[in-house]
């Protein structure tokens, strides 16, 4: 079972979760983040000062997946959050070695 | 018949003062909401309790003393009975209206001159400190000047400002820069915002928290003012007096208007951009700039002397952020340099003639008495409170937000994350 | 020539009406604001309601019959097409104002008695419960004991309450304390909010989420109360009202500032921090102390009647706290028990004597009366509604906020994450 | 002595335009918070911009040539110097109150119609373009309008409306239904908001981010309207015009309470929940329906009428909606719908006698004339700016939020996430 | 060492907290997230339009425990969380290499 | 490659920044969280009533490094948000399997 973290544009968040759920993904948590990279922030002017806005926001979308589906909603991320623009994000991967679903006990892949 | 007649100009315009009285009451109001909103979220709080407790200071200080000072040549204890009579106890002709509704008229205004203060040393000042230098403002700084210009004694009994061609209609001057001018002392002795200069004194940024009460605030101002330049024109129970409140009303409001287009244009020609808090400095600008004499111009005179005021605020908040006169609201450029401002324009519309007016020349030394009274004694008060208590909060307090340290309680507890 | 001058008075005294009630329904949006920003943001939406609605139903109701039980005898038909006639039908007298300016300054009061209720009830009461009884509440209950009071009408036929010596100014008692007093009612059935105590029974602070809101409702509420005191004396086109009035409006002020100031000293002292939400009560207590009698005491009085309001609100506030009582706004504190002060202050000032006044005996009689026949009334009311419908939310929708459940609508849906 | 009573009189109707008008500009206010309200976080800084400039702008124009449009026959010159000496230059009559007090209460209904618009076309449209919108609508659109009602002149020389039994007595058709038509024919060129609409046309609820600012806009209305109607008797120094006013006053309480019953009931219904901004809406749409006739109906009726009002808006919100006709306030039903149910309702219970009054056909005709000019005036106006400028920000712009594109700032920089 | 990332419903978040102090958990940290899963959202009216509330509010609580406490904490949780309605939650468990405690600079367990 | 999660004192934020940025780290991920620690809330009172402050407010940062930066940068946190008082944080450390820039389609380490 792999976590897959993705860092998206927030505009694109309804496109994401509508690819996610065209290929059977039932389940996702979804924060509000702020992201520094490439994709410069801009300095903007307030009663003749500048203030510089670095962080960008940015929308995290957790999903954990079991292996067999982990290729696949990599791709859908990834084409769904793809604007062509500098800043459209990462996607993370990280191997889940445990997963339980908090109603029923299931664990493991049941428990997704 | 004629006692008939008498009695109903003494109601109307006893009337007229508490509805204009009740009007700048309301711009404490107006004060507090600009400011609340031109501040951090996390010093909110804080600038709300010094907004609600400056002006329960001021309507008491200056009701224990302030007053008298100012009118009553100082006679505290026949003074505090008598406004609640027909006529202040010792006054020499008949009361022409309700001298309580007199004293409810005055005493807002010095709370207004307070109000001045509390926003330029917002976000570091200590609220108790704040609040000392309110008694001392409210109970005598103000309330001496106050004598020597509305309430017609020589300054320290050297020379009587009205006799050298003063004029100050509704406080351009004797309220709003003498405010400004206590600010300045303050603001100086008190040092800018953390984070409010980079390294190599660049001035920084910091937005205010929430734009529709600041803006709020500034049209609980503007609709004040109607009370604070109309009720100075101290009748209105004839043709002559209520045609002069008319022109005051509508004058106010054009220079408002003109102050907040002249800001909003000069900002966008400056930052290219429509900025809300500047345009909302320029209305208010466009009436400090009319308050010194809003009877005489023209409505379209009232528009540009208001522009004027418009385009002279952007341009000082500018400067003095330069000059690391750190003030977060713009309280000293608003009513201190467009005070002036205001003063000056006086001898334009009503020049010194034998029925009275202004000159530049009495206009300047009055501008200069208020401006070095004020200054100087709230320097001297600043500087005791600083010696003794301190007047600013410890730099951890400052940066965790002056809300917890001297209020204990967050403005908005379940909005901000950080 | 007499007529003209008896014109001119009726229309002075009209509009002086109007300016007053104008003020007083403009304090429906300082209770809404006030309550607003005490609640946590997700009960926020269904305040609101509440405060427009009750309103609503308050000046429709009170037009449909509590005006005629009030002060019409109960004779409804004559009196809808009455008032807007010259005079009300069937008066005995030709009115001196307006009728109609009459009944638009008196719905206002009403409006103002059922606002008390909604923030004491607040976070936990179904919408529409609420909006029943404020049918009945201004239709009925408070039009009965004002027919007791102000309307001169025995109680139950059995004694005349100003014979004995009661006198109520404004409505301290009659209108400030009725509210309380309907509210506390409601507030014992209802039970308190879940999480106000913790296992053991201490109570555990529940912070209101926007004290901006909080601050501009303090602020609209007290420049309301000048039209609430200063429009109760009823007349002003003469030397003596209009005295009158300039002195109430003077003392009013004072008092809300003196309530303020102790309210902040007292705070400070217990808790070690400027708790804005207590000053901003103090100066409540302080308004509603004064309104019992606000033309007799002297500004330094009236500052000290304030004063004793804003102390006793932060007691009282403290100690209902403990006792389970469950007022999220501090209604029943601010109205109730300093309604009960300011009545007993009356005497001090404005004994009772051949011309009318006050005795202790009086206003303790005038007192237990609208407080019994209100609180039992109303808990009647509320019972009813209890068994029948239900008054509280589920625990479910308490947790969620009762926006979503009542009002299918956040009121900041943007701003909270959780 | 004639000469004394004379004089009172003019002071006191003076004094009571005075106070209308401050009531009217703040109203200005009012229109402001609701919008900041109604509208998303990310667009509330640039609608606050929009509010206070266009008042500014409405302030400014009506000066400069507005009012002489209406009133003065187009006089510029004469006109600009006169309105500060006793009566407008070359006025027939002497004036019985200050012709600087009428142009200020004509002034701030000006600006509430243009209120209007910025409304309907918020979250979407170029700030630039909309003020420039701004400066012809109070310069000459709704200035000609009003020179064909209130100011008596021909429709294009070709008839006069008052002689077809026309009567509006404060506006719901001159300034309401004006704003509407003006606002419709912007957003018909503007089109919807991004996301509005699903992909198969059913519109989507897109919340407003405040809700506390908007029911606090909707009381600072709900209060102005005392002086915009009240203002529109045009005299109070009578008995008959004071019980005029008196009862103007009434009923327009009385509208607003019942509109809001009305809506809240309605929706109650329609969706299951207490749905706040249609309750909101109902108390405008009460008060925009008795404006056309707010001195002739009782105050049973009053509240009838703005209970149609209410019930009335609901509907028109749904439809338009449906139309895809998008306006995020529903500033076009409450203004425009209403504006034209309240000129209907004239009739009921002003009908055309000798006296005055008004038919069912003057009305109608008026409605039509008032709104054919007014909205192709705009559209033409309108699409004029589209074509040369744009008058709509880009799709990107739109998404991020205008605040930032057209202002550079964050209503709620602190708040807000994403 | 563990680290365990529970999402859980809001007004769980005290009972949550109690339990963990319960078997001596000293620290933790807790993020508000929006949840997407197989508790639908709804549909609410406004002004007579239609809006989804899609994404429900959740809580997300991080907590790194060294090994020998994984079993006991993922209990601790799962069974404080557990209101036994659909939308209680998961429990995701990954792999720490390091932990480093800033103030001291304490690596390891002695970091937890 | 691995990603770091170093929880700090809002007031670091800047700091961590820059030297983050000064050793070359040109992405990174914020998210404002609560913590829960040794470092005790505290206990303030509100209209007489007393009311515990348990959740501190604090910033995640998230940062995805190669394998030779990585000890670098667990330094450059740890030394920029060090404050010496309780309550400075704790940084954790997982193995990233997978990461991939949604813009070009980059993986590996070339995605960082
Ligand atoms: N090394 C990194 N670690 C964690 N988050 C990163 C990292 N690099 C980028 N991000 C996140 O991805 C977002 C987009 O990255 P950016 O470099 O601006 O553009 P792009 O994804 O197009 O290369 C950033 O705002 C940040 O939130
Ligand atoms: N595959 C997943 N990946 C990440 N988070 C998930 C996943 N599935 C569920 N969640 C989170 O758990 C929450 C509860 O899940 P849900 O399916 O609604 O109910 P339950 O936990 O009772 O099965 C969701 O709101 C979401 O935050
Ligand atoms: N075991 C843990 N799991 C997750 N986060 C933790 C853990 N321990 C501490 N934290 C986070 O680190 C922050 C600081 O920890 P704390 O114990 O208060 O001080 P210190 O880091 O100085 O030891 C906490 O507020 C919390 O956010």
């Amino acid at each position: 079972m792999q976590l897959i973290t993705a860092i998206i544009k927030p505009f694109k968040i309804d496109d994401v979760r509508d690819a996610l759920s065209g290929i059977g993904i039932q389940g996702m948590t979804v924060t509000e983040v702020k992201g520094f990279g490439r994709q410069k922030g801009h300095t903007e002017l307030y009663r003749g000062a500048e203030y510089n806005v670095d962080f960008l926001p940015k929308i995290k979308i957790e999903v954990a997946v079991t292996n067999d589906l982990l290729d696949q909603t990599i791709e859908a991320i990834a084409q769904s959050a793809n604007s062509g623009k500098v800043g459209d994000g990462k996607i993370f991967v990280v191997e889940l070695s445990q997963v339980i679903r908090i109603r029923t006990g299931e664990t493991g892949e049941d428990a997704i | 018949m004629e006692n008939s007649i008498f009695e109903l100009q003494y109601a109307l315009d006893t009337f007229y003062f508490l509805v204009c009285g009740a009007l700048v009451m309301w711009m404490a109001a107006g004060f507090s909401m600009l400011e609340a909103g031109l501040v951090r979220s996390k010093n909110t709080t804080e600038i709300l309790t010094k907004n609600v407790a400056l002006y329960s200071v001021a309507c008491t200080m200056y009701m224990v003393c302030g007053y008298s000072i100012m009118y009553g040549g100082g006679d505290f204890t026949a003074f505090l009975g008598g406004i609640t009579a027909d006529g202040v106890a010792g006054a020499d002709e008949p009361a022409t209206y309700a001298p309580s509704a007199d004293f409810f008229f005055q005493v807002v205004f010095v709370a207004t001159a307070m109000s001045i203060v509390s926003g330029a040393v917002a976000e570091r000042m200590k609220l108790w400190a704040f609040l000392a230098f309110a008694v001392v403002m409210t109970a005598f700084i103000y309330p001496m000047e106050g004598a020597w210009t509305w309430g017609g004694q020589p300054v320290f009994g050297m020379y009587t400002l009205g006799d050298l061609g003063f004029s100050d209609f509704a406080g351009s001057g004797i309220v709003h820069m003498a405010g400004a001018a206590a600010a300045l002392a303050g603001v100086i002795l008190l040092g800018a915002r953390a984070g409010k200069y980079t390294a190599d004194g660049k001035p920084k940024a910091i937005p205010g928290a929430n734009l529709p009460l600041a803006t709020l605030g500034t049209f609980i101002l503007w609709l004040g003012w109607f009370g604070f330049n109309g009720g100075s024109v101290l009748a209105t129970a004839s043709v002559e007096s209520a045609n002069s409140v008319a022109v005051v009303f509508m004058n106010t409001n054009a220079a408002a208007a003109g102050g907040l287009i002249g800001a909003l244009i000069l900002a966008h020609f400056l930052f290219g951009k429509a900025d809300l808090t500047m345009a909302l400095n320029g209305a208010l600008a466009g009436l400090v700039a009319i308050t010194a004499e809003p009877s005489t111009p023209t409505p379209l005179l009232a528009t540009l002397f208001g522009a004027a005021g418009g385009v002279l605020v952007v341009l000082s908040i500018v400067t003095l952020d330069k000059l690391k006169i750190d003030d977060p609201v713009g309280a000293i450029s608003v009513h201190g340099v467009v005070g002036f401002l205001g003063l000056m324009l006086v001898p334009v519309t009503n020049p010194l003639t034998a029925d009275g007016g202004a000159s530049f020349s009495g206009q300047l030394i009055g501008a200069l008495t208020i401006f070095v009274w004020v200054f100087a004694a709230s320097f001297v008060v600043w500087f005791a409170l600083k010696a003794i208590f301190g007047i600013r909060v410890s730099a951890e307090d400052e940066y965790e937000g002056v809300d917890m340290s001297e209020c204990g309680l967050e403005a908005y507890p379940e909005f901000t994350n950080a």
